[in-house]
């Protein structure tokens, strides 16, 4: 991945965020407080304004998007976001492009940072669900010889599913927890924008 | 949705800026932040209180800073919890040199974002020791690890927390103060009618003819139970004995109070559920030594209200009837 | 109609118990009656203030009932006046030998049944004198003969008067000291959604999503116009032209401003209007020394906002910044 | 005019008030503050309980239904009907039965007190529109010869007439009054009152 597809990473999830801003929302408004979408797109259009007037090394980018989700989500998704893509940077190199492993290295570095932060497990019903099996999905298929790409496209189609699959469980972490029972037959909301994150990348990838 | 505001994208940055056109006596605004603080700072060797949380709860958190509470409030957007870079901006204000307690409210939001500022605080060399209030009784903590949530009986711990740090205690005795109040005080809420977030349009839920929700946080969200609406004393009784047992009352115990509104009840109305309040303590034998009545952590225009009771013994008791001086709680009055 | 009631007849009844209950240090109820004085009373030899109204104002007037500013506050049904003889137990729980003022607001009802009352009470031997507050510049007065309706600037009244009265005025000094208040008062509200009175059961006025009135009373009544709803800041701007051009306002006066929430508008959208009311003073060269911003005199669960603006001289000023010790406004808190 | 009858006239009055009482309260909605039918019934239900135990003579029980409705309807009416009966109360003779010169003379006394108190002239669109109007016609049908009843029968079908009559009109006093041009079209919520207090004298009357 070289510096310029991050950055279009991060335009081009932002747009995702814009086009289903309300639909977060409303997913939200389910079994939280109505504001995932509002959030996101917050933090991301302020991501994609920074992210036209730099041309830093990869680490540096990251650790950017990282302190200016973290200062413009707001939430549980911005201190999660947040606290990922500064760890994420720690895992990437001072240059303007980097391998596959390397890039595998900072997402799961990343990942952990949302568990080291959040506390939550597998099946808590969190972005955690789209982002742990869809991590290992991604993985699997590097590991049988895909193409990063078509690796990347098709764990983007998982990851859909994934965020679907949330629906039938009763949340144990975040604001939706409270709701215990109630929350399940829901959509997680962070597991929709974990989801669309994946088809930012696949795409940007794709493009290339 | 029809609000009074400009641009949606304004709210929290204009409705700040009123609070310190209305209050500069009291509040003024770290300058490029969300957060309020002292327009009269406590003296240097005090420990400094902070607290905050998502904006729509006014006047929960800036109407709470002043004399004997908070020393700075951190405004997120609405029903969002603030970010980490705006807390540690409330630390830095808050600070006179003792040190630093934040006063959580248990979302997973909040504490997070609370948490890394307590990081980058401590980093920096400031003392910062945090607590988490979880009085929500209606969110039974043992089936979710994420515990209960924190909710108007917060009020309490700002008062008591400030009283302390006021008097000169250290940030050990500060935060142990806070920590009595958590472990005394007991809330749960209901809802009749939904509030509708600016930015989002759309009221959070949709509430039938007859029904209502029990069991609400205060972000607007729907509660633990729909069940149909009912009277005001049969609603203060469910409340009340939910509090009760889970506060393990026996007879004769010292009480207050708080009868707080969500936005939109008439206070007509919430006087209602304070008369019940008495009512039931007097019957089971309790002695509700203060009452507070009003609007003290809101969900915008939501309809509805939570009831509070918090277990008094003579600190708790001497600290919540100490002088006050803030925007929305004011106690202490020179008479001539 | 949802609300938080028991039986709807009891209402008034059961809030006014209610206000008791939680405020037991500063209320007492007049025994079979529905006016709440002084659980402190002032002392002999100072003159007494009645005042009152409707129910669904809260918190006026049992709010306001302490140090500082009423002694008495006689409540009717809600919105509807109170009858003569609960405003003569108030007039006589007021009475402390020096006579006594009533402030009422003008309308027809609560005007003739005041003025009822004052006949009883004069014929009783206690001294009356009554002051009309007509603060509503929407109503043009010389168009009717009923001239303007009182509104929440009527709470600056009390201010000022209870003041006065503290201190030890006589009755001509406290009426004059109402008079001088009223004169220098003006209002204007407006309203985005409308209110239930419980009783009837139905809204006042229906809206559709795009309208609001400009020009409210506090009766949950239509107001002088329909229009499209405007964003906050001209909607203040509006308003404080109006009261600005009816005070004729010339550069570099001195003000205190009220804010006043109708009921469901939440403090984050008035603290909006707020700010800019701040904005126009100091654009217009005005010196704005104190803003009011709150809920303080309500129309039931109404959403809308009414602005106050009153001229200051010296003994104005000096009578608003007086402490007070009620219910519903403090000010004067001693710090240590 | 009895005693008896003039506490049946009470009852039946407030019988009429109960079964209109929501549409006074919507009337007065649409112009005022939407309490009329309830305050009305308020004191006319109190007034009925009182009149069950009492067998005073008509000046006593006159005052006792003017204290009555003055301690517990409120607002303009309440204190516009209790003044108007307190008032009539003095025109009427301590016996149990007066003639209809006595009747008609405590009735103008009454209307008179209501002048009084409330200063209103007749076009302000108030009950006063009704009253004045209704009580010219009475005294004409009765110099013309009309038999008491069938004179008040048709007096109370004029006043129906009237009350509608006032719709056209522009509010000058009362809360209606600060509506300004809008008080026009809507038909005044006490001027409606006082016709069924017309319908329930005739009533009465037509009984005996
Ligand atoms: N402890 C947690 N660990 C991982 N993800 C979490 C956790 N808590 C919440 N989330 C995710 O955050 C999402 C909600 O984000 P958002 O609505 O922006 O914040 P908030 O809940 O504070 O309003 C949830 O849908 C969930 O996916
Ligand atoms: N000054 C007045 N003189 C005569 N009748 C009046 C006057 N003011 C009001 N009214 C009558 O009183 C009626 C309203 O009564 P009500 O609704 O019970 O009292 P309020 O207006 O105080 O709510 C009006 O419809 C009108 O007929
Ligand atoms: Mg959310
Ligand atoms: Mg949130
Ligand atoms: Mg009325
Ligand atoms: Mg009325």
């Amino acid at each position: 991945m070289t510096s310029t597809q991050f950055r279009a990473l991060w335009l081009e999830f932002h747009e995702r965020v814009r086009v289903e801003r309300d639909q977060l929302n409303r997913l939200d408004a389910a079994i939280g407080d109505a504001d995932h979408g509002t959030n996101l797109d917050r933090g991301l259009q302020k991501v994609a304004a920074c992210a036209a007037d730099t041309t830093d090394h990869l680490a540096a980018t990251c650790r950017q998007v990282g302190t200016v989700l973290l200062s413009t989500v707001g939430g549980a998704s911005g201190a999660l976001w947040g606290s990922a893509l500064l760890r994420a940077a720690g895992a990437l190199p001072d240059s303007d492009t980097c391998d596959t492993a390397a890039a595998l290295a900072a997402l799961g570095q990343g990942v952990s940072a949302i568990q080291a932060r959040g506390h939550a497990e597998l099946g808590d019903k969190t972005m955690l669900d789209v982002w742990l099996p869809s991590l290992e999905d991604l993985d699997r298929r590097l590991s049988a010889g895909a193409a990063c790409g078509e690796a990347v496209a098709a764990t983007a189609g998982r990851a859909a599913v994934l965020a679907q699959d949330t629906a039938p469980l009763q949340a144990r972490r975040g604001r939706a927890a409270y709701l215990g029972p109630r929350s399940v037959g829901h959509v997680d909301p962070g597991s929709v924008s974990t989801a669309l994150f994946w088809q930012a990348l696949a795409t940007v990838l794709a493009r290339s | 949705m029809k609000k009074v505001v400009n641009r949606v994208e304004d709210v929290v940055d204009e409705a700040l800026e009123g609070f310190v056109a209305a209050f500069p006596q009291y509040l003024r605004r770290v300058a490029g932040t969300k957060v309020l603080t002292r327009a009269r700072p406590k003296a240097e060797g005090l420990v400094g209180l902070v607290s905050g949380g998502g904006s729509g709860h006014e006047p929960a958190h800036g109407g709470y800073v002043g004399y004997g509470m908070l020393d700075a409030a951190v405004a997120g957007e609405v029903f969002t919890s603030p970010t980490p870079d705006q807390v540690l901006a409330g630390i830095r204000a808050a600070s006179r040199g003792a040190g630093v307690l934040l006063i959580i409210k248990n979302y997973t939001g909040d504490v997070m974002n609370f948490e890394i500022a307590q990081e980058m605080a401590e980093s920096e060399g400031i003392a910062v020791q945090s607590v988490v209030v979880n009085d929500d009784v209606a969110v039974d903590g043992s089936l979710y690890t994420t515990g209960r949530r924190g909710i108007a009986g917060t009020v309490f711990v700002h008062k008591a927390a400030g009283a302390a740090a006021q008097r000169g205690a250290t940030l050990d005795e500060v935060r142990a103060a806070a920590e009595a109040a958590i472990a005394q005080v007991r809330s749960m809420g209901f809802a009749i009618a939904p509030c509708t977030v600016p930015a989002a349009g759309q009221p959070t839920f949709t509430l039938g003819e007859d029904e209502m929700e029990l069991g609400i946080g205060i972000h607007g969200e729907p509660g633990t139970e729909r069940r149909p609406v009912a009277p005001a004393d049969e609603l203060a009784d469910v409340i009340l004995g939910r509090l009760s047992e889970d506060l393990g009352l026996t007879e004769g115990c010292r009480l207050a109070a708080m009868v707080n509104g969500m936005g939109a009840t008439p206070l007509l109305e919430l006087a209602i559920l304070a008369r019940r309040t008495r009512q039931w303590a007097e019957s089971a034998g309790h002695q509700l030594e203060a009452v507070w009545l009003g609007e003290f952590m809101t969900s915008l225009e939501m309809a509805g209200a939570s009831i509070s009771l918090v277990r008094l013994d003579d600190p708790l008791a001497d600290l919540l009837a100490a002088p006050a001086d803030t925007p929305a709680l004011r106690q202490g009055v020179k008479h001539d």
